[in-house]
């Protein structure tokens, strides 16, 4: 086999086998822990560097290996999974720092890491899935893996949380497996194609594919957060904040948005699925969706639960660039695939070490924090600028796209007040938090404070991530002209969408 | 004399035979129920007789009412109340189940009629007497028991094996009859050889006649049922030790025979020429003591004493143990 | 002259016989002959791997005098099922029983169960099939005994009466052929079959009492008790293989023997069972308090499955499209085989590390039993049919195959099927990883835990990945049964 | 000649049959019944072989005939006295 | 077709459908025993009278083998049920 058709499963196997392996450890062996997570991670990224060079490069990554008749595995690497592999391998080897420094000292972290690592092989898998089986293979191996994370405490709460997230999830998967075997069997094996494979073909009901298109959105729409089923997002945030940074950044939620991607652009082919009259309806479920997260995030007094609601909203800008015919709002939509997952993951970060420092987890107690975790405090502010869309962060090179793809397409009449209204939402529940972290008086006493260790606010392995995201989330936003950017890589895939 | 004189006498037996049928499951009474099964037994055993199906006879008399009927008898000892409570079911559920069954019957007799009616009536019987004398025996029904058809019969044994394994796994035999006064002892005592005479001639005949190694394992039974009865706990039973060998015995030497004739053109089971005679009263003898001693095994309801180490070896085994 | 389809069933059977003779070497002898049978059965695939359908005329004699021993793609593959998870189960069972009467004769009877099903599942002939049901049904009946207490005990004498009336049913058809055809051999009766009376009402009296013996809803009452108050290497067995004998049979007469005399609507009605039993089951399995009736329920649903199949292997034009479903069918009766047979002996460990199998009570049991926990979640895995499992791949072609049939009623029996059973397997998961109320329990060794842990990985794992081979390996010989034909 | 015979013996022995089943029907109590029946029954059976014995014209089988005969007779009549017998200890003459 | 094969034909569906009935009927172990033997008997009864083929044929042998067979199994079976039924009423281990 040649490297060309062994990069993609190499690039899974390096985070399945180190899982596996830890899996087997003991609790004690820490040190031996660590260096698999990180050698893993860092193997990873270097595999997915040489992949990205390959792909501009017009090379063809693709692993084949037949399950069944007519049923491949196929994983390959195109324009947008090598976007969305690049974003998880990152943010993954940051999450995994983070991790070992959040958990140091808790029980059963052998199960964690091993659970943990699954969870991003079945994140990349999904991204490097070549056809829809394939797709539907790894949207189940996420559930499976992230349901130990969630109920990771094991205290009554997290267990009836990762229920329901279990829940929702399950029923998604099945909706998504029937959608995608009716698919299957009355248009062949669905290959990812860019522009789509399914206006090609003739001589099948547009009915039929009404009704899949319904299944396939649902059943992708439960992990998306898509109101009105976005109920298990907020349950789910009783998990360990390593674990619901990746949830709402890399893993779940981005996995139903990329789903959603994949479908209208790579199965039906978005300008098919216009002519099937169903763009109009997915873009006024995301518009729904963007307003009622935010005005939800509004009244959430627990900061991770506000977090929660607020991707809720975000994530539906991606379901709503995918929604407007035209590159312009393709590009908006997928580049905030890649600006939402770093700014959010950044809050999170934040989030976990207010509470794991000073053991604060609501608004109400956040009054100074600014000054006691001055590094942290900043990286989140960094993330919430960036969600408000103020540039040059991230955020607002992903609203300017949508907006002018709105113009494009001549929906601005609906989209820019939707883009608007939420931009002022989003203000609204994110500049109090600020205002209260950075100019008020910190009380006498902490919740819960840990005495100061070293010479920063925490230890490095948590307060790092956080900045390094936070400066992804300005360069993003600072360089997003320059090659390899998300944004070049949002329009190289947008040119090849709508190439066809 | 044709068969049309024998229809009245034919319907007068089939009335019978429904009738003791329906009187034997229908009464409350199970001591009525079983004398009743009994009586179906010998009548079947005259029917077999009927139709030309003496082999059967025999075998219906001595295990279908003689072995099964011991049994029952035996079991009726421990049937606390041997009276059923009225009527388990009634009411529309009774008379759904009773139009059920007069669906079942009018179906299954719609079929069987069909069937007779479709067919040549020669079925395999002209095949089967063809290759009779290829088989090594005279006897058809033997010929088809222990050549044609000796797999299923090996099979048998092991269910036969099957059933008696699940009985002593249950528990201890039961307790034996207290000693038989002069008369009954005296009667043990006369007929007890003369059956086992009588088996070792059925056993022999069965190659040409009437007979073969389930009736004559019957007949042993038969004799060790007695012996109980006579006040002999044990049945006349030799020591465990020995009963898991004769038990063992007809399947050992069936399978050992059917492989050991094995060849690159010989199939399982495929006696050589000329062997096949011998071969088959070999079988027929080591089966007739397996079953004699398996039936009456199931008699005596359970282990003998002394069977649980009957089967160990000097060297105790160590093995750690669950539970 | 393939005489090599005698010795899967031979080599138990005479296993049986020495574990009788010499009862203290009995265990030693069960794994051994486990390990021959597993061989012989082996030798005997890869024959028919190379040969296609296989023949062996026993007595030497023609089929129809005589009897034949017949293999084909999916006789040969429940054969390598039913060797496999039989010796896992015997290993297993070396360490599980304390009593040394019942340990004395469970492996005589263990060995009749193994030779039993191997005589069942190559039998071509319907009368040799009669015996074989009565000597696998008795055996089973005396091995659930060996549970000795009341429930068992009741639970084994009602099994009993049912398998015998299923039996008697069974019997009375095969007397209704002879009658007609005056044939016993299989293939003999494919050919002779026609659309009338006599045939119809054989198949009718057969199936049903196949379908007592298969425990299709409604007639599934007897399994609960029987296979949850068993010991546990035995109720691995009952619900992993003999069950799916009976099932086997019935796709033995309907796709071949019956072929002529079939209606799309009696298959029909078996999905609709079929279907009821996969929602009942799914839900009892939710309600239960008790791991192995847990696993007893989802036993009756899974069989459920394997019932939807029938209407649409009916409906489907010979050709790839009813290859690939038949394929779908053999994967999912043998990764249930697997996973289930899994189940039942991880539950027998909880049973004897924690002394009971209540489900509420099995807080620690990752802590204390980390590899069977495991096991509770990879064979959990396989239930519910998510990948990388066979399972997954099963329904992905029962649901295809429900598609170009236009049978949509079975899509929403099956999703909703795998929710229940993801629920009840969750539900299970949940409790395993809860704290502990109770702390040590007995040592269970790794002689139990490690067959119970390979039987979930082949189940979960290797014929999720490497199942692509079993439509060719079951496309192999048609010629024997026509099957695919 | 002899077949004549062989018809009177049988029919005189289905006469002793048909006797003992109307005592067994007909009379009072258990012992008086057990008394025809086994008296009936026995010389019945007995007339019954002699004539099918007649019939078959055959020493072997004449003699097959005797032993059965006796062989029942041993068997009824030990059967006759254990009913007895249990009947007495039972206390249930009536 | 013979008469004797409509009559004793028919008669043992009716013995099959007999046995049947009692086995649903009743809840007694025991009587549900006998009740599948008289079903046994029943299937026998068929089988028989196909092998049979008129006063002057030999009868067919293989349904005649098949029945010796059933019928020593059915005997096996009554064996193990009526074992498990005693244990049950001493009330197994506990």
């Amino acid at each position: 086999m040649s490297l060309s058709s062994l990069l993609p499963a190499l690039i899974l196997l390096s985070s399945l086998l180190p899982g596996l392996a830890i899996f087997l450890l003991r609790e004690e062996s820490h040190r031996l822990r660590t260096a698999l997570n990180l050698f893993g991670a860092v193997a990873k990224l270097l595999l997915v560097g040489l992949m990205i060079w390959g792909v501009f490069h017009e090379r063809v990554f693709e692993t084949r290996w037949t399950l069944a008749p007519g049923l491949d595995l196929v994983l390959h690497a195109d324009a947008l999974s090598v976007l969305f592999v690049s974003l998880s391998t990152v943010l993954w080897l940051v999450t995994t720092v983070y991790a070992i420094g959040y958990l140091e000292n808790t029980p059963h972290r052998s199960r964690f890491f091993g659970f943990f690592s699954l969870c991003v092989t079945a994140t990349v898998g999904l991204a490097l899935a070549g056809n829809l089986f394939t797709f539907v293979i790894f949207y189940e191996m996420l559930t499976l893996s992230t349901y130990p994370l969630v109920a990771h405490k094991g205290t009554p709460m997290a267990v009836r949380g990762a229920r329901i997230y279990l829940a929702y999830t399950l029923s998604g998967g099945v909706l998504l497996l029937i959608g995608a075997v009716w698919l299957r069997t009355i248009a062949g094996p669905l290959e990812f194609v860019e522009g789509g494979i399914l206006g090609g073909l003739e001589g099948i009901d547009p009915w039929a594919l009404r009704w899949i298109f319904l299944l396939l959105i649902v059943g992708l729409g439960v992990k998306a957060a898509l109101v009105p089923l976005h109920g298990w997002l907020p349950q789910a945030m009783v998990a360990p904040a390593p674990v619901s940074a990746l949830l709402h950044a890399v893993a779940v939620v981005k996995a139903g948005a990329f789903g959603i991607v994949r479908v209208v652009y790579d199965v039906y082919g978005v300008e098919f699925t216009a002519a099937l009259g169903l763009l109009p309806w997915l873009g006024a479920v995301a518009a729904v969706t963007i307003i009622y997260g935010s005005v939800k995030a509004l009244s959430q007094d627990h900061l991770k639960k506000r977090l929660a609601y607020s991707t809720v909203s975000q994530v539906s800008y991606i379901a709503l660039g995918t929604a407007i015919l035209g590159p312009l709002a393709t590009i908006g939509g997928v580049v905030h695939l890649v600006h939402q997952g770093v700014m959010k993951i950044t809050l999170f970060f934040a989030a976990g070490n207010y509470a794991e420092n000073l053991g604060v987890h609501r608004i109400s107690e956040m009054d100074g924090v600014g000054r006691r975790m001055p590094g942290t405090t900043l990286a989140f502010t960094v993330g919430a600028l960036g969600m408000i869309g103020v540039p040059p962060v991230a955020g607002f090179v992903s609203k300017w796209y949508l907006g002018l793809g709105a113009v494009e397409a001549g929906q601005a009449a609906w989209v820019v007040p939707v883009l608007v209204a939420s931009s002022l939402l989003n203000a609204a529940y994110f500049l109090p938090v600020l205002y209260r972290a950075w100019f008020r008086e910190p009380p006498a006493a902490w919740p819960a404070e840990k005495p100061p260790a070293g010479r920063w606010e925490m230890p490095g392995a948590l307060l790092w991530p956080p900045v390094v995201t936070a400066v992804l989330a300005l360069a993003a936003g600072l360089f997003a002209a320059a090659p390899y950017s998300p944004l070049e890589w949002a329009q190289l895939i947008a040119s090849r969408e709508y190439a066809s | 004399m044709t068969d049309a004189h024998w229809i009245p006498l034919d319907m007068l037996l089939a009335a019978l035979l429904l009738g003791l049928g329906w009187a034997s499951v229908a009464t409350r009474d199970l001591k009525r129920g079983v004398a009743l099964f009994i009586a179906l037994g010998l009548l079947l055993a005259v029917t077999w007789a009927r139709l030309r199906a003496p082999d059967l006879a025999m075998a219906e008399a001595a295990i279908g009412a003689g072995i099964a009927g011991a049994l029952l008898l035996a079991a009726l000892r421990d049937e606390d109340r041997a009276v059923l409570p009225d009527a388990p079911i009634g009411g529309p559920r009774l008379w759904l189940l009773n139009l059920f069954c007069i669906g079942l019957a009018g179906a299954v007799g719609w079929g069987l009629l069909d069937a007779m009616a479709g067919s040549d009536g020669i079925r395999l019987a002209e095949v089967a007497g063809d290759h009779i004398p290829d088989s090594g025996v005279s006897n058809p029904v033997t010929a088809v028991l222990l050549n044609f058809r000796a797999y299923d019969t090996l099979l048998e044994l092991a269910v036969v094996l099957a059933a008696v394994l699940g009985v002593l796994s249950l528990g201890p035999a039961r307790p034996g009859f207290e000693r038989a006064g002069p008369v009954l002892g005296g009667l043990v005592r006369w007929l007890s050889p003369l059956l086992i005479v009588t088996a070792g001639y059925l056993l022999w005949v069965g190659a040409h006649a009437p007979g073969g190694a389930f009736q004559a394992g019957a007949m042993l039974a038969a004799a060790a049922v007695l012996l109980r009865l006579g006040g002999r706990a044990d049945a006349g039973l030799p020591a465990p030790g020995a009963l898991r060998w004769l038990l063992v015995a007809g399947i050992a030497v069936f399978l050992v025979v059917g492989l050991a004739v094995i060849a690159p053109d010989r199939a399982f089971l495929q006696y050589p020429q000329g062997w096949a005679g011998g071969l088959i009263l070999l079988i027929e003898a080591a089966a007739t003591l397996s079953i004699a001693v398996a039936l009456a095994l199931a008699y005596t309801g359970g282990r003998p004493p002394g069977w649980e180490t009957a089967g160990r070896l000097s060297a105790s085994p160590s093995r750690r143990e669950g539970q | 002259m393939n005489s090599l389809l005698i010795w899967p069933i031979a080599l138990p059977l005479l296993g049986s016989l020495g574990a009788l003779v010499w009862s203290s070497r009995a265990h030693l002898i069960g794994v051994g002959v486990g390990i021959l049978t597993l061989f012989a059965s082996s030798l005997v695939a890869l024959r028919f791997a190379e040969q296609g359908g296989l023949e062996h005329a026993l007595g030497g004699w023609e089929p129809g005098l005589g009897i034949a021993l017949r293999v084909d793609g999916l006789a040969a593959a429940l054969l390598m099922m039913s060797s496999l998870v039989a010796l896992a189960a015997a290993v297993y069972a070396t360490a599980y029983f304390s009593d040394p009467v019942k340990r004395a004769v469970f492996w005589p009877l263990w060995m009749l169960l193994v030779a039993a099903l191997h005589a069942l599942l190559l039998a071509g002939d319907v009368f040799n099939v009669y015996v074989t049901l009565e000597l696998l049904g008795l055996t089973a009946v005396a091995l659930a005994a060996l549970g000795g207490s009341r429930a068992s005990l009741r639970a084994a004498l009602r099994y009993l009466t049912v398998g015998l009336l299923g039996s008697m049913a069974f019997l009375a058809g095969v007397a209704l052929l002879y009658a007609a055809y005056g044939t016993l051999d299989m293939r003999g009766l494919a050919g002779l079959v026609r659309a009338e009376p006599a045939a119809w009402v054989a198949l009718t009296l057969m199936t049903a009492g196949l379908l007592v013996k298969a425990a299709l809803f409604p007639l599934h009452f007897w399994l609960p008790p029987t296979h949850a108050n068993a010991p546990a290497p035995v109720s691995a067995a009952l619900s992993a293989l003999v069950v799916k004998a009976a099932f086997y049979l019935v796709l033995r007469l309907w796709l071949d023997v019956f072929d002529g005399a079939l209606t799309q609507a009696a298959a029909s009605l078996l999905g609709l069972l079929g279907a009821a039993a996969v929602l009942w089951g799914s839900w009892r399995a939710l309600r239960a308090e008790r791991l192995k009736l847990l696993a007893a329920y989802s036993t009756v649903a899974q069989l459920g499955y394997l019932f939807l199949f029938l209407p649409l292997l009916l409906a489907l034009p010979p050709g790839p499209g009813r290859d690939a479903a038949l394929g779908g069918l053999v994967l999912f009766a043998l990764t249930h085989g697997f996973a289930k047979s899994a189940l039942f002996l991880a539950a027998g460990v909880i049973q004897q590390h924690a002394g009971h199998d209540r489900i509420a009570d099995l807080g620690g049991t990752a802590r204390a039993l980390p590899i069977t926990t495991f096991v509770l979640a990879l064979s959990g895995v396989a239930l519910i049919g998510l990948p990388p499992s066979g399972t997954f791949l099963a329904k992905w072609q029962l649901m295809s195959a429900a598609v170009t049939t236009g049978q949509w009623l079975w899509l929403p029996v099956v999703g909703l099927g795998s929710l229940l059973a993801g629920a009840y397997t969750f539900r299970v998961l949940g409790h395993a990883f809860g704290p502990s109320e109770r702390a040590g329990g007995v040592l269970v060794g790794g002689r139990q835990e490690i067959p119970a842990l390979l039987l979930a990985i082949v189940a979960t794992v290797v014929l999720g990945l490497g199942a692509n081979g079993l439509w060719g390996f079951l496309s192999t010989g048609v010629s024997v049964t026509g099957v695919s034909s | 000649m002899s077949e004549v015979l062989a018809i009177v013996l049988i029919a005189a022995g289905l006469l002793f049959f048909a006797a003992g089943s109307i005592g067994l029907l007909r009379l009072p109590d258990m012992h008086s019944r057990l008394h025809a029946l086994t008296k009936a029954d026995n010389l019945g059976l007995g007339l019954l072989a002699g004539g099918v014995a007649l019939f078959a014209g055959s020493l072997a089988i004449a003699l097959q005939l005797l032993l059965i005969w006796l062989l029942v007779l041993v068997a009824s009549a030990a059967s006759a006295h254990l009913i007895s017998q249990h009947a007495l200890r039972r206390g249930r003459g009536q | 077709m013979l008469p004797q094969e409509i009559i004793f034909g028919l008669t043992g569906v009716g013995l099959f459908v007999i046995g049947l009935r009692g086995v649903m009927l009743h809840v007694s172990a025991l009587a549900r025993i006998l009740a599948i033997n008289v079903c046994g008997a029943g299937v026998f009864l068929v089988f028989v009278t196909v092998a049979y083929r008129g006063l002057g044929e030999r009868p067919d042998p293989v349904p005649l083998a098949l029945v010796l067979t059933g019928i020593v199994v059915a005997v096996s079976a009554t064996a193990l049920a009526l074992a498990l039924a005693r244990r049950l009423q001493e009330g197994g281990d506990e």
